[in-house]
């Protein structure tokens, strides 16, 4: 803990705080808003999840790109979009970042690196060794994060992507976090081996197991593997086990066992790391209290600007649809 | 009759045929345990076993694998794609195999198999998760195709299908999930390749697949004092049952073809070259196919409505046909 | 003027690209040091450089998605793609990614990308080497689809379609490989979206597509004496030049399309839908398609042959057309 | 040597007799006839390979399953292929064991297994697992083998393979035939690590390296293999490394380096085994003499078989196409 500044343990922090008062607001409006028939589609929760985006995010600079999935709300977080443009792209208002037209799976903004989310399942992977390659290219030090999750491990576009990145050196952080499912279906009917990790070996570059819901471990495994993208020295594979509170998504019921979930809710990684910040004296409840405030204003704020915000016009359909 | 919803009536179409015939199984994401994240295979693993109705990992070139394995060596395999856009993930073995298997070895093989999917759009799931590609397979010799409209259809179609001895690819309308309809307590089916007319009208054919079946049917009532439509629903595309449609062509002088999809490169422009090739002299004005706006489909509910063909377009249309 | 062979013009194309633009690249399976199976990127790795033109993996979805997170971040890739058969197994970055990108991200990126494939029947390779597949990519909004026919124009064409801010599949008939034809030493583009009238004729409009252009010259030159053909060969079909062919038709009266791909569900089917739709009360006769037989395309000469449209078939077409 | 019965040891020189005698046909024939215009496909020799097949074949019963590649005469032959039947498909007649609709990529005799070649490079892959499937729900122990190549590896539907049948315990063995290219690019181009066999331990499945040379050791390994996966064991992944003595196919020349070649030549898997065979007094030189000439015989007879066997009517291009 004494090696990281507290700065940076409060963005942690920051972070956490406004990924998960994020998701509950959310979930709170696309159930209101879905009970009055004003579906607004899928919504995949990152609850529990927060210390891997906050931690990998933290690894990042503005100009590196990140390749996120449908589960995509705390990465795009983490790497610093605009509030109200991401809730606004949630309600499908003009004012969205990505003009209402994408929605929850499809966050993007270009200007600070986030690649877009993606509807498909490993759909980001093929992509991220693109923009690897054109960062060797033109000769920056540009970091590629790609996101993915343990369901996502067993896409043919895994291995075509982890094998090319480490023939060509591409300076590829590969993000697998392990949340024990995908959709209803648990890893193990997934994955024939304990550690997707492991599969790292089978490409020649370093895999690591990371305890996913303590920030300062992705913070440390994720420094690590976008000090070695940066220094030329190839990808790097961390996978992060966690757990989702919620279920699948808002229409999929909850299908887990009870103890197993309350296991995991008792590793909570906001409580965990509050727990530490308070031991150590990083934080007073005061200024806990504060922060939480304040992340909850922004929120507040974000949805106020969201809902102000009118929706795209029908005659746009078709405009700027091609380039030129 | 029983009412059912269109997602029972497919359960049921498969329970049924997984009791008729030892060889039929079942497989997909979260088709097992959880029994389809549409519940289209709610409880049949509890029913049938494992062995026969299971989870599969989230590969979906290796799932169509194993269906045009299992095909190829005696079983009459049902793989679902839980979305069709999610096939461009592993197509190969529908397309490159399955469907040329027969003919490359001469004939020796029969290829029993199903690819159980849905498409469209009008969720809010923007442009990766509401796709209609009918099209494409429409075009690739050796694969049916089967579009059911109705929930008696969705029933009949799929047992059809699984009984029929060629890989066959069955869509059903996402947005019709929830659609109740008269389903027989007795046994049916409803054989490939024969389209049915579902109202009848003689001053205007309206040809229209899925859920554009309804409101096609929903305009001509609209227009009933107005203009005689008369609804054709195809029910499969390959094999397609022109004839059916000729007749009534030749009987209003007028077609109109409606699908969700992209209008261009359609399967409309299809049912238009097969009429104007065959019924040329009998049309008195222009065929017209009214489709999807053709841009990938937008997430914010106003201008995913405007990338639809809604029933007002339809009315539109076929007042402006009625003019010339 | 210079005689080149199309692979030829086709590799002045790509190295004249790669020197006017620093960000053009070049990459897929032995393009590099070998120079590409059919020698259409001979000696550019040699001149451009490892880092502008190298050889891949075998992996087509790893390849085109290097291509499309390459075009996100600033380059102008080309990715070929061996054989457009081959394009099943990674079919993914370009559909569901390159093509929609720009929409769902609202705008925020141009996708600067070509795949440069080949397609068609008549070198004994059979069923999955043999496949016209240009409707389906025609029918997924946010593609361009270039198909040359000529030397000049597969020069012409493919410096074209790497100037162009949107994802282009650019495919050449690969039974022209040999072909010779003129080349201007002077610098030349030709534009996306126009046809040409390769020959004039009152009698008969006949839009051919890639190698069924060479067919249906033939077939003109030989009824000229009996019919007056006029051959429109379209070039790209997105954007589709209609307006070329409405004119045509217009005069004549009477459209045959000719293409090698399956008729049914083919893009023959698209433009006869466009030209009724626009033309209908100038045309004398039903419009015809003629293309593939609709089986997967045998491996022995003689039925292959007897599955493609050959010069016979056309004039006996272009004959039948005549006596209504 | 001395646990393998000597009629074994011979049918491994037979098989391999009769391999390289019909590579060489084969290559004469084919280029004699591309000279004459009459061209017929790809030919992908298997020569330098031939102790994998002979070795993996032995192993093999008449009712277990084997998918093939492109290059997979050598396969077929060992798995008992009728050699008329196989020349008479080369030649595209009628008579030949796909009926001349498949040729030399596409060599399929279920009554023996044998379930055909792939034009698809890892196309074989996906399919294994659903014969593998069927074996296990029909309750037979019939074994899968599926060969694929060192360039295969690379491919998606690789990964998606082997996880799922290490998922399911399927009873598959997996050959790689590393022959160190895939087409003109080298295995190092391909593969990050030495030996594709140690990604076995991403599955949680045995994975070796085999001199793949030297028959012997391939039968053991695969008799090992096989009766694992027959034992309910689960699949086995095994890397044979060998050498092709031909070009990737007659259409492209040879460019490889000459010290290479010269090595791997000197490790002829025929002379090899013939020179063990010698030395341990299995066969002496007139009984060598002997099995060259009957399998020389045979192949003269089955090149008159085919030679004097029709081509297929091309009025049959569409019959026996579908099912039913
Ligand atoms: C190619 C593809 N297949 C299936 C789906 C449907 N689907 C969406 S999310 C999901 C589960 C993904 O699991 P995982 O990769 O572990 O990510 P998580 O949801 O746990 O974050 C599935 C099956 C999809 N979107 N794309
Ligand atoms: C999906 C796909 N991509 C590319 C090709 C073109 N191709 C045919 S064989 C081949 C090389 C295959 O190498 P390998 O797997 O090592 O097999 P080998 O030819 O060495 O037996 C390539 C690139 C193809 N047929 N299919
Ligand atoms: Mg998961
Ligand atoms: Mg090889």
């Amino acid at each position: 803990m004494i090696d990281v500044p507290r700065e940076t343990l409060i963005q942690f922090l920051r972070t956490m705080y406004l990924i998960r008062g994020f998701e509950l607001k959310m979930l709170m409006l696309f159930q209101r808003r879905a009970l009055a028939g004003d579906f607004l589609g899928a919504l995949h929760s990152y609850e529990g999840q927060e210390a891997v985006a906050a931690g990998v995010g933290a690894c990042l600079r503005k100009d590196d790109y990140q390749f996120s999935t449908h589960r995509g709300h705390g990465h795009a977080i983490a790497k610093g979009l605009d509030l109200n443009k991401m809730v606004a792209e949630m309600f499908g208002k003009e004012t969205g970042c990505s003009r209402g037209r994408g929605g929850s799976m499809h966050l993007f903004d270009v200007s600070i690196g986030q690649m877009g989310g993606n509807g498909i399942v490993g759909g980001g992977l093929p992509l991220a060794l693109g923009t690897a390659y054109s960062a060797l290219y033109r000769n920056t030090d540009q970091v590629t994060v790609c996101y993915f999750g343990d369901g996502a491990a067993s896409q043919g576009s895994f291995h075509e992507s982890l094998n090319m990145a480490a023939l060509n050196k591409y300076p590829i952080v590969y993000v697998c976090e392990n949340n024990h499912y995908a959709a209803t279906t648990h890893v193990s009917k997934n994955c024939p081996i304990e550690n997707i990790a492991d599969r790292a070996a089978g490409y020649g570059i370093p895999g690591a197991v990371v305890q996913g819901n303590d920030v300062l471990a992705v913070y440390r495994a994720a420094s690590e593997a976008v000090a070695r993208a940066r220094a030329g020295q190839g990808p790097t594979l961390l996978e992060c086990k966690t757990y989702r509170h919620r279920a699948h998504c808002m229409v999929i019921p909850e299908h887990r066992p009870e103890e197993e979930r309350e296991a995991w809710l008792a590793r909570d990684p906001i409580n965990l790391f509050v727990a530490k910040l308070r031991e150590e004296n990083v934080m007073t409840q005061d200024d806990l209290n504060r922060l939480a405030a304040e992340v909850e204003q922004a929120l507040v704020d974000a949805v106020k600007f969201a809902d102000a915000s009118p929706f795209p016009d029908p005659q746009m359909l078709s405009v700027d649809f091609w380039a030129n | 009759m029983p009412q059912l919803k269109m997602i029972r009536a497919m359960c049921e179409a498969l329970d049924e045929e997984l009791r008729r015939d030892e060889r039929v199984c079942l497989f997909g994401q979260d088709v097992g345990e959880f029994g389809g994240v549409f519940g289209t295979s709610a409880r049949l693993q509890a029913k049938h076993g494992p062995r026969r109705v299971f989870d599969t990992p989230l590969s979906e070139a290796a799932i169509l694998g194993t269906a045009v394995g299992a095909a190829m060596s005696g079983l009459r395999p049902v793989a679902e794609i839980m979305y069709i856009d999610f096939i461009t993930v592993g197509i190969d073995p529908l397309v490159n195999q399955a469907a040329k298997l027969r003919y490359m070895s001469g004939g020796q093989m029969t290829l029993p198999m199903v690819v159980f999917t849905q498409c469209g759009a009008g969720t809010s799931e923007a442009a990766q998760h509401s796709q209609c590609l009918e099209a494409w397979f429409a075009h690739v010799p050796g694969l049916k195709v089967v579009m059911p409209a109705t929930v008696y259809d969705a029933k009949g179609l799929l047992k059809a299908a699984i009984r029929d001895d060629n890989p066959v690819i069955y869509i059903w309308p996402k947005l019709l999930y929830d659609l109740k309809g008269e389903v027989p307590e007795e046994e049916y089916v409803v054989p490939l390749g024969e389209a049915v007319v579902r109202r009848d009208g003689a001053d205007l054919t309206v040809v229209a697949t899925s859920l554009m079946v309804h409101r096609a049917l929903a305009a001509a009532e609209a227009l009933s004092d107005e203009i005689g439509i008369e609804v054709i629903d195809p029910r499969t595309l390959v094999p397609l049952d022109i004839e059916t449609i000729l007749a009534s062509v030749r009987k209003t002088g007028r077609l109109l073809v409606v699908h969700e999809a992209n209008t261009r490169f359609g399967i409309g422009a299809e049912i238009i070259r097969q009429v104007v090739e065959r019924a040329f002299d009998q049309l008195t004005c222009a065929p017209v196919v009214l489709g999807g706006a053709g841009v990938p489909m937008p997430f914010t509910r106003v201008l995913e409505n405007a990338c639809m063909p809604q029933e007002q377009d339809i009315i539109a249309a076929a007042r402006k046909m009625l003019k010339c």
